[in-house]
Formats: C-alpha cells, structure tokens, sequence
C-alpha cells in the first residue's frame, strides 16, 4: 500500500474526532480496514519535513493526529531551525488546509477557470509543447519556480534539457544578488556565506533584517540570541544601521538612523575610522583614503561622533561580523556597499570566524532578476509562448510594476500555473495544475552546503493535486510519448526520482534519515583571498520627482513577498512595532505628516513613475524624514474578504511602484529605487491597532536594566524584597507547581509565539473591524513599549499571556467556579462551566482573557487542523492561556508511563517550543534544578504589576540595556 | 375630582375614588400601552439577535467587558430601593405622608427589579447557563462560588424580589377584599380569589398588624444590603475606581435618589389622570422633594470623598484614572452627571419648586439621566482606563445594546401601566387609616 | 394550634426541599447516545464469554491512546477468515474485508466533547471496562439501552436488563475520590484535567 | 354537643359606638366576639387586646430567621468542604487534617439575605395561618360593608341570650343589627 492511500484511510477514521459543537446526534465510528503501526488514533505521530514558506528551508515536524496534520514544529535536530520555527512556518498549516485551494486542475474557458481532469489539463499542456518541439521553438518554452536547490530542481533541470526548453529560472523576489556580486569581487565567491552570529562579540548591521526575512531568520534569531544574552556578566552588542526602526533595529542596542541608501558610505566612513585609530591594518589606508569622515556624516544624516563610536565598538569585538543586505540595501549602489560591508569584515579579521565561505546558503542558486527581467523582454517580444511557473511563484505581485509583467503575460500563448491557490498569477493563467502543499509531498531541501533536508508527506493531500514533479514528469513523457521506466524521464514520480537520486547518499538509512529529517554533516569553512581595492558607495541615484521621498519597500516578516498573506493567522498577527493586523500601512515621518496635514488612518496616495497605490498612513516618530516605507506582502485571499475585512479597490502593492532597471553591478531588483509623491486622498481607513499606547505610563510593565547593574546584581543577588503578607493561609501543592519565566531581554518580538498558540489552541480568526475593536482573541501577545525620546525609542518586548496568579483576581468573581486555580498552580477556565459573565475579563489587571463575542468560524478545511485536544470554545464563553494545559496532561502521561516525574523540559509549552530565541522557560516550580526556577530567582526576575499583590507564576527578566553602545 | 370631600374625605369616598382607578381606561391609556408594548418589542427582537449572533452584537469589548447592560442593571436596582425606602423605613418610623404614594413605590419596586433582574440574563454571555449560578443539587457534585459578589448578588436580588414582593402582597390583601366587596361580576370573582378571603375581622388584623411590622423590619436591612451586595460587584474588584470602600453607602444614597426621582415620575402623571389630588397633596410632593434634596447632597458630598481619596490615596494608576475620566473622552458622561445630580437638585432649596410639579418632573428626569450615567461613569470610563496601557480602550454602545436598554424602560413602564389599572394604586386601607376615624362625639376622638 | 401548622407548613417545605433533591440527583441525565441499529449484529456475550477473548485484544487502543478503538476490519478476518465463516452476519463483515470499507460502527458511549476521557491512564491504573461501560461481557447488544431511566432501574431491579453505569460528572469523580481514599490512587480531581 | 349557638351582628358607624359597645359586652361578660373593621383601629385593638396574649407570628419570624442563617452556613460550608476549589488563594476544604482555610466572611452576606427570605416568608407563613387564611366561605357575622366603611361586631352567643346581647349593641348605638 503506498503512503498517500495508508493516509486515506486513516483521515476516513479521523473524521468521526468531531470538534465543534455538542451534537447528540448519533453518529459513525469507522475502524480502520487494515491497521496500521504508525498512525494510532488519539496519538500523535510525528512526520519529520522541511518548511517551504520561504527559502531558509528550516526542519519541521509536523505532528499528525487520526491523519491530519494539526501542528508544526521546529526539528529539533536540524542545524538550521534547531526546534525553532517562526511565525511564517506555524502557519503554513493555514496553507496547507487554505479554503481556496484548488479542488482540481482548471482550464481557461474565456474569462474563467473551469474544472477540468488532470488527463485533459495535461494534455492542453503536453499538446502545446510537443508542437513547439516538433517546430523546433523549444527556447519558446520556459519554466519558472521559487529556489529549489536539490532533488526537485535536479530534476526540473534535467526535464527542460531532455525537451530542448529554455534553461529553468529560480525566481525569487528577495534573491540577495547584491551580496553574491559583491562576495565574488572581494572574495572571488560567487556565494552567500554563513554567518556565525553566535559567536561574534559584536555585530554590526546595514540594513540585514535578519530577525525579520533576511536569508535565514530563524536560525540567525536563535544564533543572535546566543550572542546578545545576557549571561554570567556578559552580553554581546548589536549595532544597526537603517533608515527605518525596523524589528531588527529596535533589537538593537543601538540603532542608528541613517539617510536613505547612505549604508556603502557609512561602512566606509567607519573604516576610515578605525584605518585612522590604528584599529584596523594598513593596507586598507587605500581605500578609505578618498573618504571624509565628516561629509560622509552630513551626507548620512550620522553624526561624526556616533560614526567614531560605531567604529570603536565594532572594532573592539572580537570577533565582531558586519552584515549587510536588507531592501534598503538594494539600488544602484547595492553591490558597492556590501563590498565596503566585506572590506570591515576583512578589516576586523571577521572573515573566516564569523564570516564562514563554505557551507554556503542555498540562495546563491537563485537566478538573478536581470535574467528574471530579460525573459520578461523575451515575452514582451513574444519570443515565449509556453511560460510554466511553479507554484510559490507570483510574479504578477513581486515582481517590480516599470516592468508590466502583467503586460508581458498576455503575449504567452500558454500560461500554465502549478499554484495550488488563488493569486494574481493563475488569475491570469490558462491551466492549473495545482501542486501539493509542500506538508504532501516528497522532496528534499538544502538551506545550506552540507545540510539537506528530507520532506516526506505528513498527510493526504486535502485537495486534488498533484506535486510539480509528478506533474511534468507525466507531461514530459506524453511530449516524448515514451513509457514510465523508459527513455530519458522513466521515473513515475518524484518520489521514486527522489529514492533513487538519494541511493548512494542514505544507503540502506533511508528510514532513518526521513526520522531524523535529512542528512548533514559539519561544512569547514573554506579560505577566501580577498581583494582589497577603493569602492565608491555613493547613494543610489532614485527615480522620480528629486523633491519626493525615498520609497522604502521592505518585506513583512509575517508574509515574506506575500505567500504568507493568503494565511488568515497571519494577518490577525501584530506587526510588532506598528501592532497593526490586516491592512498594510504606509510609514510616514512626523515631520513629513506634520507637513502634509497627514493623520494616522488618512488614505494616502503614492505615485511614483510606475504607478500608483492608496494606503493609510501610520505617522511614525521614528522613521528618517526624507523616506516612506511600506511593507510588501499585505494581499488578501479570496476567503478573507468580506468575512474577515473589506479589501478597498486599487493596489495596496509597493513593488508595483517600483521600477524595472536591475543593478548593473549584481543584476539584483532594487527595492530602493524610486522616490514617491505622497497625496491626501481625503478618505480615511483607519488601521486596526491593538495596542492602545506605547508609552507606559511609569507602570514599569516591561523593566530594563542596565548592563552594569545587572553585572552588579548578577554577582552580589537580588536586592531583598518585601514580603507578602495574607490573612489566609497559602495554598499548598502535593503535586507539581507550574510557572513560566520570560525572558524580555531574549524576545525579539518576531510573533512566533503567537501563531504557535494560535495552531496550538484552536484561537479563531476575528477579523480586523473585531480586532480593532478590542475582541481580538490570541491569547498570547507581544507588547512593544517604546521608552525615553519617541523619536528614537528603546524598545521593549513583552510577551503578556495568562500570569496564572496565586493569588488571582479572575477566580474569586467567577460566580460558578469556572475560573479556579488548580491543585498544578494553573488558573483553569472550565469552558463548559462559563457562563459568560465576563467579570473574570474585568478584573484581570493585564486583561489576558478572550471572551467569545460571537460563535466563530473555522472555514473549511481550516477545522481539520483543530487541535483534537483542546475544546472549541462556544460563544459566550471566556478562554486564556492554559499553559497547554494539554501538553502538560501528556507530559505527566508518559513520565507515568516511564514510572518517573516529570523532569525539566519535558513539557514545553507551544510558545516556548517554537522560540527561536528560547525567551519563554516553563517548568515546575518546586523543582529547584528546573531551568525556570534557576531564572525565577535571576537578579533580573520580576513580576509585571507586582505591587497589586496577585503573585503571577510567570516571572520576567527585566532586559539588560547596554548604557554605551 | 369630586369636591364632595373637599375637607376631608370619608372612609367611603376613599373606597370609591380608589376603585374608580380602576374603571374601564380610555383610549389615551391604551396608546401609552400601544407605545410602550411597540418599544418593548424592538427590545426583545434586539436581545434575541444578541442570543442567537453572540454578545459582540451589543458594543462590549476588551476591555469594557461590561458595560450598558450592568450599567442598567445598577440603575434599576436603585431605583427599586426607593419604594422599598417608603413602604419600610418609613412606615416603621410612622412617617404618615408616605401612605398615599407607599403603594406606587412598592410595585416600581418590585417591576424594577424585575427589570434589573433581567440585566444580568441579558448580560450573560450563556444565558441558557445562568442557572449555574443556582445553588441546586446537580450530578456535577458542583455547587457556585460563594465567594463571587455575583452569587451574592443571585442571593440578594431573589431575596429582595421576593421580599420585596411578598410585603407587597400582604399589603395588597386588606384592599383588595374591599375592592372585592364594591365591585361585582367577574372582576369580584377575581378579587374574591386574590382576597384570600379576607374580613377585616380581629384575629386577622391583629396578626397582620404584627406581621406587616415584622416584615417592614425585615425589609430594611435588606434594602439597604441589597445595593450594598451590588455595589461590592465593584468594590470587590481590583479596578481602580472600582475598588473603594465608600461604594456601599455611595451606592445606596444614590439609589434612593434615583428611586425618588422615579416614584414622582410614576406618582405626577397618576395624580394628574386620575384626579388623586385629595390623596396626593401638596405636602406629599413637598416631603418628596425634599427627600431628594437630601440625598442629592449626600450624593455630593460621595462624589467629594471619591475624589478627595483618590488624590489623597498617592496611587498613581488610581489618579491617572480619574484624571482621564475627568479630562478625556467620557469627560462630558462625568460632567452631565454632576450637573444632573448635584446641581439640578439644588432648586429644591425653594418651596416653590418643591410644590410645582413641572418643576420635580423636570428634576426628576434630569436626576434619572444622572444617576443612569453615575454607574456609566463607574463602568465605563474606569474600565477604559485601567492598569494595563496596552488594551486601554473607548466603548461604543451598539443598537444592540441601547434597543435593549430602552426596551427595558418599555418593560418597567408596560408593567406598570397593567398595575395601575388591575390593582389599587393607592392604599385603601392606610390611607383611611390617616383619616380621622368616624366618630359619633367629636369630643370624645377628639384626643388622637 | 396555631403554631402548630405553622411548624408543619415549615416541614412541607423541607419536605419538598428533600424531595427535588431526591428528583433532582436520580434524574442524572445518561450520557450515551439514542439506542441505533449497528450495521452488524454483534454480540459482545458470544465473544468475551463463550470465546474468552480479553476487550483488549479488540480494542486494543485503551492501553496506548485517549481511544479505546475498534478492531480494524483485517483484525475481525483474523478469526472470521474460518471461525463462523457462513454465519450472514460474519459474512457481512467479510463484505466489508472485501470491498476494503470500513464498518459504519454507531457510536454508544459518548462523552461531551469538552470533556476529555483519556482510556490510558484509566487503563494503566487497572480500572476493568465494565465500571464505567457496564457488564459488556453479559450483553447480546450493547448500550441498547443506556442511562438511568425509571424502566431501566425497575428491570434491573429484578435483574433483567443492566444498564451501564451513567457517565455523568458526578459519578465520575465518585469514583475518583474513592479511589484516592481507599486504595491510595492519585485520581485527578482538577477541573482542567478533563475539561481542556 | 346540645347547644346551638347564634351569631348576632351589630353594624356601627362610628369608632366611638363601636367601642362603647364592646365595652359594655365585656362587662356583661360576652367575650366570644369578633369585631370587622375596615382598618385597624387603635381604640378597639385596646379593648380586644386587653387579655390577649400577643401575636405569635414574631415566632414564626423568628423560627424562620434562625432556620435561614443556620441554612446559608450549612449549605455554603458544606459546599465547600465537598469540594474545596481554591479561587484567588482563599480557600476552604476538607484535608486528611480537618478543615483548612480560612475563607469564611462571605459566607456571611449569604446567612444574612437567607435570613432574610426565610424570616420573611415564615412570617407570612405564621400571619396566613394564624389568621387562618384563606378562607373560602364568608364567615357567619360578615357583611360587606365592612370593609368599606362599617364597623361589625358579631357576637357568638346562645340563642336565649341573643335580646340581652341585641339590646346592648342598639344601646351603644348601632345602625342596625341582625341576626
């Protein structure tokens, strides 16, 4: 029996595990036909696989419940995600069960897609390019994906010369062409090298958002954390340069706000700095000799001073590493400025320490968008008359508007689409050959040289489709009209491609390496001769008006270039700093809407030489005056709109401002190219908002201390605290006692958490005119305050969740004991106990309960992800955060089942798994060696409010503020 | 009105005008009727849209998770007390003026609560479920928290219901059986039956005597419990603004206040359509007014003290609290609600006032306005601004919630609208009682 | 006298107080579904009894999962295959085999499903089926009948029909504490535990 | 039981009237009376009160009051000792070492409105009975008018006496007295 019907059968089972409501009526309960060993109904199995939500290719493991996939996780033991996901990939579930997949291959008929079989879809296909072939127009044939860099673009490859197609394209938006282009003048390299945060003292930042999107998030927040904790005493430093307080910047511990495309000068003015101080060798005299400190701090908006300072601490790191790269880092001057960012590198002797060529990224595969660029001009031409694009690939939404793609498209004869869902491509495609989500499909994944990534199906597919790799092969056999297991594509699937190409690698492990995820193996870095020549990283010449203002387009860092938009639970995600969900804003500077009359909410025009788009402004205290930034990726899925928000008409698209002209030096996009007029258009829409201030008040909900003091305290203890006094006696625990320590000075705000619990907890969607409106129902949240000049704020990240009190003020309100605290030291919410009055939400100080304002909806198949441990709340009732209270029921299990405690670390929480900077500690309590005691009774410990006396369980570690960086 | 009795009516003239009450209504009633029942009606299809769509249907959210709904319940337990007030506490300190209006004051009572009664059903976000609160034996083996001023408030309210109700009856049984006694055909077939058989005969009044005074003592702690139980809904949060000690006497003086302001709401219009001038004079209207005079200033100086100890407290999310109500979006609730309370009451220094009508039923209005926006102010604006900054939040009632609000007022004023007309609206028996007792030789009663 | 009937009227009341309590605890409602028709006729007597096969050997999930499981259908041929071959029912079930479809088993125990029962742990701390499920083993159908209706306690009164145990709060946690008091378990008595 | 007894009805205008001739009944020894007003009055309560015990519906009251204290504390206590669930850190249970916590002061206010209601409803319970409502026929001496502005005595006597009795009721100035 082959795996996809194994899974058959079991969802068949699966679907008796009714989740919503409490129908009596009687119902079915089909047993399996033949059993099965792995998929025990009521135990979770899980499936090792790589996440695909974007090409850092971090290991999951999907856990699979009946035969439905209901979580992701981190992998534990892959090198990349190590446990750790991000928000993006905790919602690629919400993909995988999307409501507007398609239900089967679809055939244009005039201005619809209509149903058709895979057999006549492929044909239309086939037929075409089989008549291409035969007239000798096979470079009229081309085939574009998103980065595949192993078995699947092998494979793909080998099918577009065995037809005499057009050599493949890997199209992605954010390709990082720059750095290669740069990489291979400094370093010869045409290559993206590792980066080593964790082990540099110091790190310096153009512009690399890299807790945000930038190549490797995931791992690089882990890492960064690792370098930037504060621990016995000590603590990296992380400086970063950016014209926008972006997540990343405001994590810094020193953000410094540079004038548009000023990064390339600034990197050289700090070597200057340091050629000068005798801080970095000689030999780079050369080519800093051109450079004036000082012009280079006006034409920068930098002051000198904070110039000298930069440089002093970034040389004084040892090691220290310069990253550059983000989308303000890209432009007519992109490949000059990261040549100046390797020159510092080199400099500070970073370059085989925290700099690491060898286990190269996988990106260095992506094709440039020149190339990108030139086969557009090849359609325009009508040169192209068969254009298949895989699926993660729109380039109808990313790809810049001065190239009126759309335009471009309509020249193609054929247009064929393996997008498994709805978007701006297939609405323009001719056939739809819908692909597997990549949790159904077979394939393998390489983030990096040395580790690679096994996929397997972690359920059957929920809707008719087929993978990419089945899909063409069968295609190309009907062109060549040769048999399966014969002539140059004998393979049948991607599967059996895979098993063999995977032969020599694995041996007889196979099952071993699809447990553990993949195989990898220690990458030495390789050395690189640098070359060390003068550079000139003068701004980017911008087009449009000279008097507009510079567009600064950066990617959400919950929907990447907008294949995580279509995910509902990502879009009721906060942006952390704006705490904005659903609609995209434009980021406009006080001044600049001081001058404009512009109020947050007011719908704003943007034109540029390309276009123009409509978006409400959000009036930032931070951002450098002379720029605008809008986020890309904010788009709608069909079934968003009108239940969960009314799209307004005209594009919301930044990338459609921009223009088409590439790099010259790298061929890369330039995402910072163009300057925009900004105009009222009179209409308002104001933003969904849930936070209601940063600023807070001298409450002291989110504590900071300074890195000395905390050197201080961690060496001499606690000053001593005043204790708790009650007239009742204390409440005793016979069993365990749970808490949660959080780590302030870890979090980096990136909304992991949130979507983990989210997938975990079975927490609705409630749209945004909801959200907005204070119903809003996550039940963890990341607070963002903002401390000292608001202009240039210290940021502060609170992860605010169910304190579970000892001495709660929820519980002794609720009038029927729905609300109580356990014998674990958990406040419960008995849901079907609630009657809704909602006092418990009133006189919770930090207001961490939901309340259930109406009876929402899991559109199907969304409910098949449900977590079939946790109930599905009823309206009308009140939920918080139980601590996964579910996991720590099955944690207790099998410490029973092993006739032992609970030890540390056996019960995470899902906010905790799935932190890639590990700030969220849960534990026992009672159990003096648990990692959250042992941070409990940190120096830093506190607890938020905790002058009312309501004891919260979850204590937090007040961040540690490096007082001169 | 009849001048026969211009000086002082007689045992019969009583009887007779008070079932005159009762004749047949005209067609000015029945469109009061049709207005009120048309209200009521939008009322209800408004809390049935909230049961079947969810409670986000009225305009509540984090973090007003209450808001028009408690709002109103607090309005209407107050206004309950006031008859409580009258009928109780003032029959046991003999207080005579209070006989002709005692028995409109009772029934608001009890359709008050009644009405306030249904607030927390509506408020419930499973109402279906709100017998949880019961304390009832179930195959749960669980039982309510005692602890929750909620199931005290389950406690104190059917109690005062009942109470309230049961003192009401018993007042209600003498009078009857002397309406069953002038009416005929069907109406003394039901009067006869709600009569309980009643006489007038010694052994029954001596026995009623002690138990009407016995349930007046009863019912006087418990008025003035009950609004204390409410108010300890707030107190007994961590809020700030809710969290004070003061809210027990506050609540109970303001209760009162409004319950005034709403018996001469219901007792002006009685008096004017059913020429109840003999009964309800002008020392009546006199005595109430400055009944609500007094409260009004004992309300002030409440208002005074929540202000005073708030600033003097050296709490800072307290004062940042109450500079917000004062200063921010519901700063003109706050405002309306002093003028409302504590100044439109001032014009009752003059007699003039006191006596006019028009005058106390203006004041009346504007003090109900007051009081409904005093719990408005407490509920709303302090939990808008609480302790934590980051949910902070403005309320914005929904049609839901304002169609049921009214309706509630439809509710009260269908209910008793029905009273006046099925039952006496005024006291046959202690209204005689008031009277001089007939006597044959004048010198002789001459000493009472 | 007088006094008299009024301590009498106050015992009426008791009285009645006394008497909902009665009504109220025995009218626990039964949480098992309507009494259906199984696709298949299967006697659960015939095959514990007369064929001593052990409930885990069929449901064979109660020791490992929050389900107590069916017996996939490949399990039933396992024996049917030969034992009892040419009985219509049986051959039903080799239809089924046959055809590869499940059996459309109609559910009889159900629980709410904001409570969570896991059959593991109960397993794991040997509590037999027949506490909560009732004697299975005597039963030709099962859960024909469940809950405690007046019928129902009256015939097994005189020993006709058992009915299975009402699995009802309050019945649950009975048992718990009487576990925890008597023979030292440590039954989880925490809200939460069954309602997450 | 030979003697039939008659039931001689004196219907008075006036307070005064009335209360002369129960005066004058109670020195002539009559004592089997029963006086309808239309509402108390003050004057004839003295007279009839004057070897009556009082009411005894304050026991009831009494009774009723005590009952619901002793009910509220029964029934919140031993609730909690059932299951002694922890809410905000207060708590009341039952452990193997008797009975901790301390959360007591609640329960008051339950004890206090139970008080309340029973006493309340006792007290009813004690005026219904013992003034033996309802009743469904008329009684032998009443008269409609008695509720409405008449004073009524009826005096319970033996059909000889009945002239002495009419004469001193028409002595003390009755409008009108029947049998």
């Amino acid at each position: 029996m082959n795996r996809r019907d194994f899974f058959r059968v079991v969802t068949a089972s699966g679907a008796t595990a009714a989740v919503t409501g409490c129908q009596r009526t009687a119902e079915n309960i089909l047993p399996l036909v033949v059993p099965n060993e792995q998929l025990v109904p009521g135990v979770a199995a899980w499936f090792a696989t790589v996440c695909r939500e974007c090409p850092a290719g971090c290991g999951v493991i999907a856990k699979n419940r009946e035969g439905r996939v209901v979580k992701l996780e981190g992998n534990p033991d892959h090198p990349v995600s190590q446990g750790a996901l991000c928000a993006r990939g905790q919602a690629a579930l919400q993909g995988l069960y999307h409501p507007d997949r398609f239900a089967g291959p679809l055939l244009r008929d005039g201005a619809t897609l209509t149903p058709a079989s895979w057999d006549a879809a492929q044909k239309v296909v086939a037929d075409k390019i089989a008549a291409l072939r035969s007239a000798g127009k096979g470079q009229a044939i081309a085939l574009v994906t998103q980065l595949e860099t192993s078995s699947l673009g092998a494979l793909l490859d080998k099918w577009t010369q065995v037809l005499g197609t057009r050599p493949r394209v890997t199209f992605e938006p954010f390709g990082y062409e720059a750095t290669r282009a740069a990489n291979r003048a400094t370093f010869g390299r045409d290559a993206i090298p590792h980066y080593a945060f964790e082990d540099a003292q110091v790190v310096l930042s153009f512009g690399a958002d890299f807790l945000e999107t930038w190549l490797s998030n995931v791992s690089y927040a882990r890492a960064f954390a690792r370098m930037h904790a504060f621990r016995d005493g000590r603590a990296g430093t992380f400086i970063h340069i950016e014209p926008r307080q972006s997540l990343t910047a405001s994590n810094a511990d020193a953000w410094v706000r540079n004038a548009p495309g000023t990064e390339g000068l600034l990197a050289l003015a700090i070597l200057r700095v340091m050629v000068d101080a005798g801080l970095a060798d000689r030999r780079f005299a050369e080519v800093v000799t051109g450079i004036n400190v000082k012009k280079a701090a006006a034409d920068s908006d930098v002051p000198v001073e904070t110039i000298r300072h930069v440089a002093e601490v970034f040389a004084h790191g040892k090691p220290g590493l310069a990253v550059g790269g983000g989308m303000a880092v890209t432009g007519t001057n992109a490949t000059p400025t990261l040549v100046a960012i390797n020159l510092l590198n080199l400099a500070a002797g970073n370059v085989g320490k925290t700099v690491r060529f060898g286990p190269d990224s996988g990106f260095g595969k992506v094709t440039p968008y020149a190339e990108v660029a030139r086969l557009i001009q090849a359609m325009v031409r009508g040169e192209i008359e068969v254009l298949l694009l895989g699926s993660g690939v729109n380039p109808a939404y990313t790809l810049p508007g001065g190239l009126r793609f759309t335009d471009a498209l309509k020249k193609v004869g054929l247009v064929v689409s393996f997008a498994n869902q709805p978007d701006e491509t297939t609405a323009l495609a001719h056939v739809v050959l819908p692909d597997t989500h990549w949790l159904e499909s077979w394939g393998d994944y390489a983030p990096r040289e040395g580790v690679v990534g096994l996929m397997q199906p972690t359920t059957a597919p929920v809707r008719d489709s087929r993978p990419i790799g089945d899909t063409v092969l069968a295609m190309g056999r009907a062109v060549l009209g040769s048999e399966e297991g014969k002539g140059p594509l004998p393979w049948a699937t991607l599967e059996q491609y895979l098993k063999v190409a995977w032969a020599p690698v694995v041996k007889d492990e196979w099952a071993a390496a699809l447990r553990l995820g993949g195989v990898w193996k220690e990458t030495a870095p390789v050395a690189v001769n640098a070359r060390v020549a003068p550079v000139d990283a003068a701004p980017p010449t911008l087009e449009g008006d000279a008097d507009g203002l510079t567009l600064l387009a950066y990617p959400s860092f919950r929907f990447y270039d907008g294949r995580g938009a279509s995910r509902a639970w990502l879009q009721e995600t906060p942006d952390t700093m704006t705490q904005a969900v659903w609609d995209p804003w434009v980021e406009i500077a006080v001044e600049t809407a001081a001058k404009l009359g512009i109020a947050q909410g007011d719908v704003v025009r943007l034109t540029s030489p390309y276009g123009s788009i409509e978006l409400p402004a959000y009036v930032s205290p931070t951002l450098h005056p002379r720029a605008v930034a809008v986020p890309i990726g904010h788009r709608y899925a069909p079934y968003h709109t009108p239940r969960y928000v009314t799209a307004p008409a005209g594009s919301r698209n930044p990338v459609a401002l921009l223009g088409a002209a590439a790099e010259s030096a790298s061929g890369g996009p330039a995402y910072l190219g163009v300057r925009v007029r900004l105009a009222k258009t009179g209409a308002r829409r104001p933003l969904a908002i849930l936070q209601a201030t940063h600023d807070q008040q001298g409450r002291e909900l989110a504590q900071h201390v300074d890195l000395g003091a905390a050197r201080e305290q961690a060496l001499r203890g606690k000053p001593e605290h005043e204790e708790y006094f009650s007239m009742y006696p204390d409440q005793k625990y016979p069993g365990y006692r749970w808490g949660m320590a959080i780590d302030v000075d870890a979090c980096v705000g990136c909304q992991a958490c949130v979507v983990a619990c989210q997938a975990e907890n079975n927490v609705p969607i409630v749209g945004r005119a909801q959200a907005a409106y204070g119903r809003q129902l996550q039940w963890i949240r990341i607070e963002r305050w903002a401390e000292g000049n608001p202009g240039h704020p210290t940021n502060l990240f609170l992860p605010m969740l169910c304190q579970h009190c000892e001495v709660a003020p929820c519980e002794p309100v609720c009038p029927v004991f729905a609300a109580y605290r356990t014998e674990e030291g958990l406040n419960g919410q008995v849901y079907n106990r609630c009657v809704g009055t909602r006092y418990c939400g009133n006189n919770c100080p930090y207001h961490v309960r939901r309340f259930n304002w109406f009876q929402y909806e899991f559109p199907a198949p969304l409910d098949v992800q449900l977590n079939p441990d946790v109930t599905v709340r009823q309206l009308g009732v009140m939920e918080k955060c139980t601590m996964c209270i579910q996991r720590i029921i099955a944690g207790k299990d099998h410490a029973r089942d092993a006739k032992r405690a609970v030890r540390d670390g056996d019960i995470l929480t899902a906010c905790q798994q799935t932190c890639p900077t590990r700030a969220i500690t849960f534990g026992n309590l009672k159990d003096a060696q648990s990692a959250m005691v042992r941070f409990a009774h940190s120096s830093r410990a506190y607890h938020v409010l905790e002058e009312i006396g309501t004891r919260p369980s979850v204590t937090y570690l007040k961040k540690v503020v490096r007082e001169h960086a | 009105m009849s001048d026969s009795h211009a000086t002082s009516p007689t045992f019969a003239d009583v009887t007779r005008d008070v079932a005159r009450t009762l004749a047949p209504p005209g067609n000015l009633y029945f469109g009061w009727m049709s207005v009120v029942a048309l209200i009521l009606t939008a009322g209800i299809v408004a809390w049935t849209g909230q049961i079947w769509w969810g409670m986000g249907m009225a305009g509540k959210r984090v973090p007003q998770m209450w808001a028009m709904y408690i709002t109103s319940f607090v309005f209407w337990i107050g206004i309950g007390h006031a008859g409580t007030l009258i009928s109780a506490i003032l029959y046991l300190f003999r207080a005579r003026w209070r006989t002709s209006i005692y028995r409109a004051a009772e029934a608001m009572t009890i359709f008050a609560v009644m009405t306030a009664g249904l607030f927390p059903l509506i408020h419930a976000g499973r109402m279906w479920f709100a017998y949880y609160l019961l304390p009832y034996p179930n195959q749960r083996d669980l039982w309510p928290n005692f602890r929750s001023p909620l199931v005290w408030d389950v406690f104190a309210i059917s109690t005062y219901l009942s109470i309230s109700t049961v003192f009401f009856i018993v007042g209600l049984v003498p009078d009857i059986a002397a309406l069953r006694d002038v009416s005929s055909g069907w109406r003394r077939r039901i009067y006869a039956m709600l009569a309980l058989g009643w006489e007038g005969a010694d052994s029954q009044w001596r026995h009623y005597r002690r138990a009407y005074g016995l349930l007046a003592s009863l019912a006087t702690p418990l008025v003035l419990s009950v609004h204390s139980v409410v108010s300890w809904d707030f107190a007994m949060a961590l809020v700030p603004g809710w969290h004070s000690t003061l809210f027990a006497p506050f609540f109970v003086d303001g209760a009162i206040f409004s319950g005034f302001a709403m018996v001469l709401i219901l007792v002006l219009p009685m008096r004017h359509f059913f020429g109840l001038h003999t009964y309800i004079q002008e020392k009546h209207l006199d005595a109430m007014g400055k009944l609500i005079l007094v409260t009004g200033l004992v309300l002030t100086y409440f208002y005074l003290c929540e202000i005073f100890t708030t600033l003097y407290s050296g709490d800072d999310i307290d004062k940042a609290s109450l500079f917000w109500k004062v200063t921010k979006t519901y700063a003109w609730a706050l405002w309306l609600m002093y003028f409302c309370n504590c100044v439109s009451p001032l014009i009752l220094f003059w007699k003039a006032a006191r006596t006019s009508p028009v005058v106390l039923y203006v004041v009346s209005i504007l003090v109900l306005i007051g009081m409904w926006f005093e719990r408005f102010n407490i509920i709303v604006p302090s939990l808008g601004h609480d302790f934590y900054p980051y949910t902070w939040g403005i309320f914005y009632p929904s049609p839901t919630d304002t169609m049921i609000v009214i309706g509630s007022f439809a509710w009260f004023f269908l209910l008793f609208l029905g009273f006046i007309r099925v039952m006496p609206s005024l006291s046959v028996v202690e209204v005689k009682e008031t009277l001089p007792p007939p006597m044959k030789d004048k010198a002789h009663g001459s000493h009472h | 006298m007088g006094a008299k009937a009024g301590v009498g009227a106050l015992g009426l009341v008791l009285l009645a107080i006394l008497v909902f309590l009665a009504v109220s605890s025995w009218s626990r409602q039964p949480a098992g579904a309507k009494p259906s028709i199984q696709p298949i006729r299967f006697p659960h007597s015939v095959h514990v009894q007369t064929y001593k096969i052990d409930c885990q050997y069929c449901h064979s999930d109660a020791r490992r999962s929050e389900y107590a499981g069916l017996p996939s259908v490949q399990r039933c041929m396992g024996c049917h295959r030969i034992a009892g071959a040419a009985l219509p029912e049986v051959k039903k079930v080799a239809d089924y085999y046959a055809r590869g479809e499940p059996i459309p088993w109609v559910r009889v125990n159900k629980l709410p499903e904001f409570t969570y029962f896991p059959h593991k742990a109960h397993i794991r701390a040997s509590v037999t089926c027949q506490t909560c499920h009732g004697p299975v083993e005597t039963m030709m159908t099962f859960g024909a009948e469940t809950g405690p209706r007046l019928t129902n306690d009256l015939l097994t009164l005189v020993g006709l029909r058992p009915a299975p145990p009402p699995l009802t709060m309050g019945w649950c946690l009975d048992c718990h504490r009487r576990q925890n008091a008597t023979a030292g378990a440590h039954a989880p008595l925490d809200c939460v535990t069954c309602h997450h | 039981m030979a003697a039939t007894t008659e039931t001689l009805v004196g219907v008075f205008a006036h307070v005064d009237t009335t209360v002369r001739a129960l005066e004058e009944l109670w020195a002539k020894g009559y004592h089997d009376v029963t006086v309808y007003t239309p509402v108390p009055v003050h004057e004839i309560e003295e007279v009839l009160e004057r070897d009556r015990p009082l009411s005894r519906v304050r026991l009831f009251t009494l009774l009723g009051g005590l009952t619901g204290i002793v009910s509220a504390f029964l029934l919140t206590i031993w609730t909690s000792l059932v299951w002694g669930l922890v809410t905000g850190g207060k708590y009341l249970q039952l452990a193997p070492e008797g009975i901790v916590g301390a959360s007591l002061p609640p329960f008051f206010i339950i004890a206090f409105e139970l008080m309340v209601l029973f006493g309340g409803i006792a007290t009813v319970i004690g005026m219904v009975v013992l003034g033996r409502l309802p009743r469904f026929r008329p009684s032998r001496g009443f008269d409609p008018r008695f509720t409405n502005d008449r004073f009524g005595i009826a005096v319970h006597c033996a059909p000889e006496r009945s002239t002495s009795v009419r004469e001193i009721l028409r002595e003390a100035g009755a409008e009108d007295v029947r049998a």
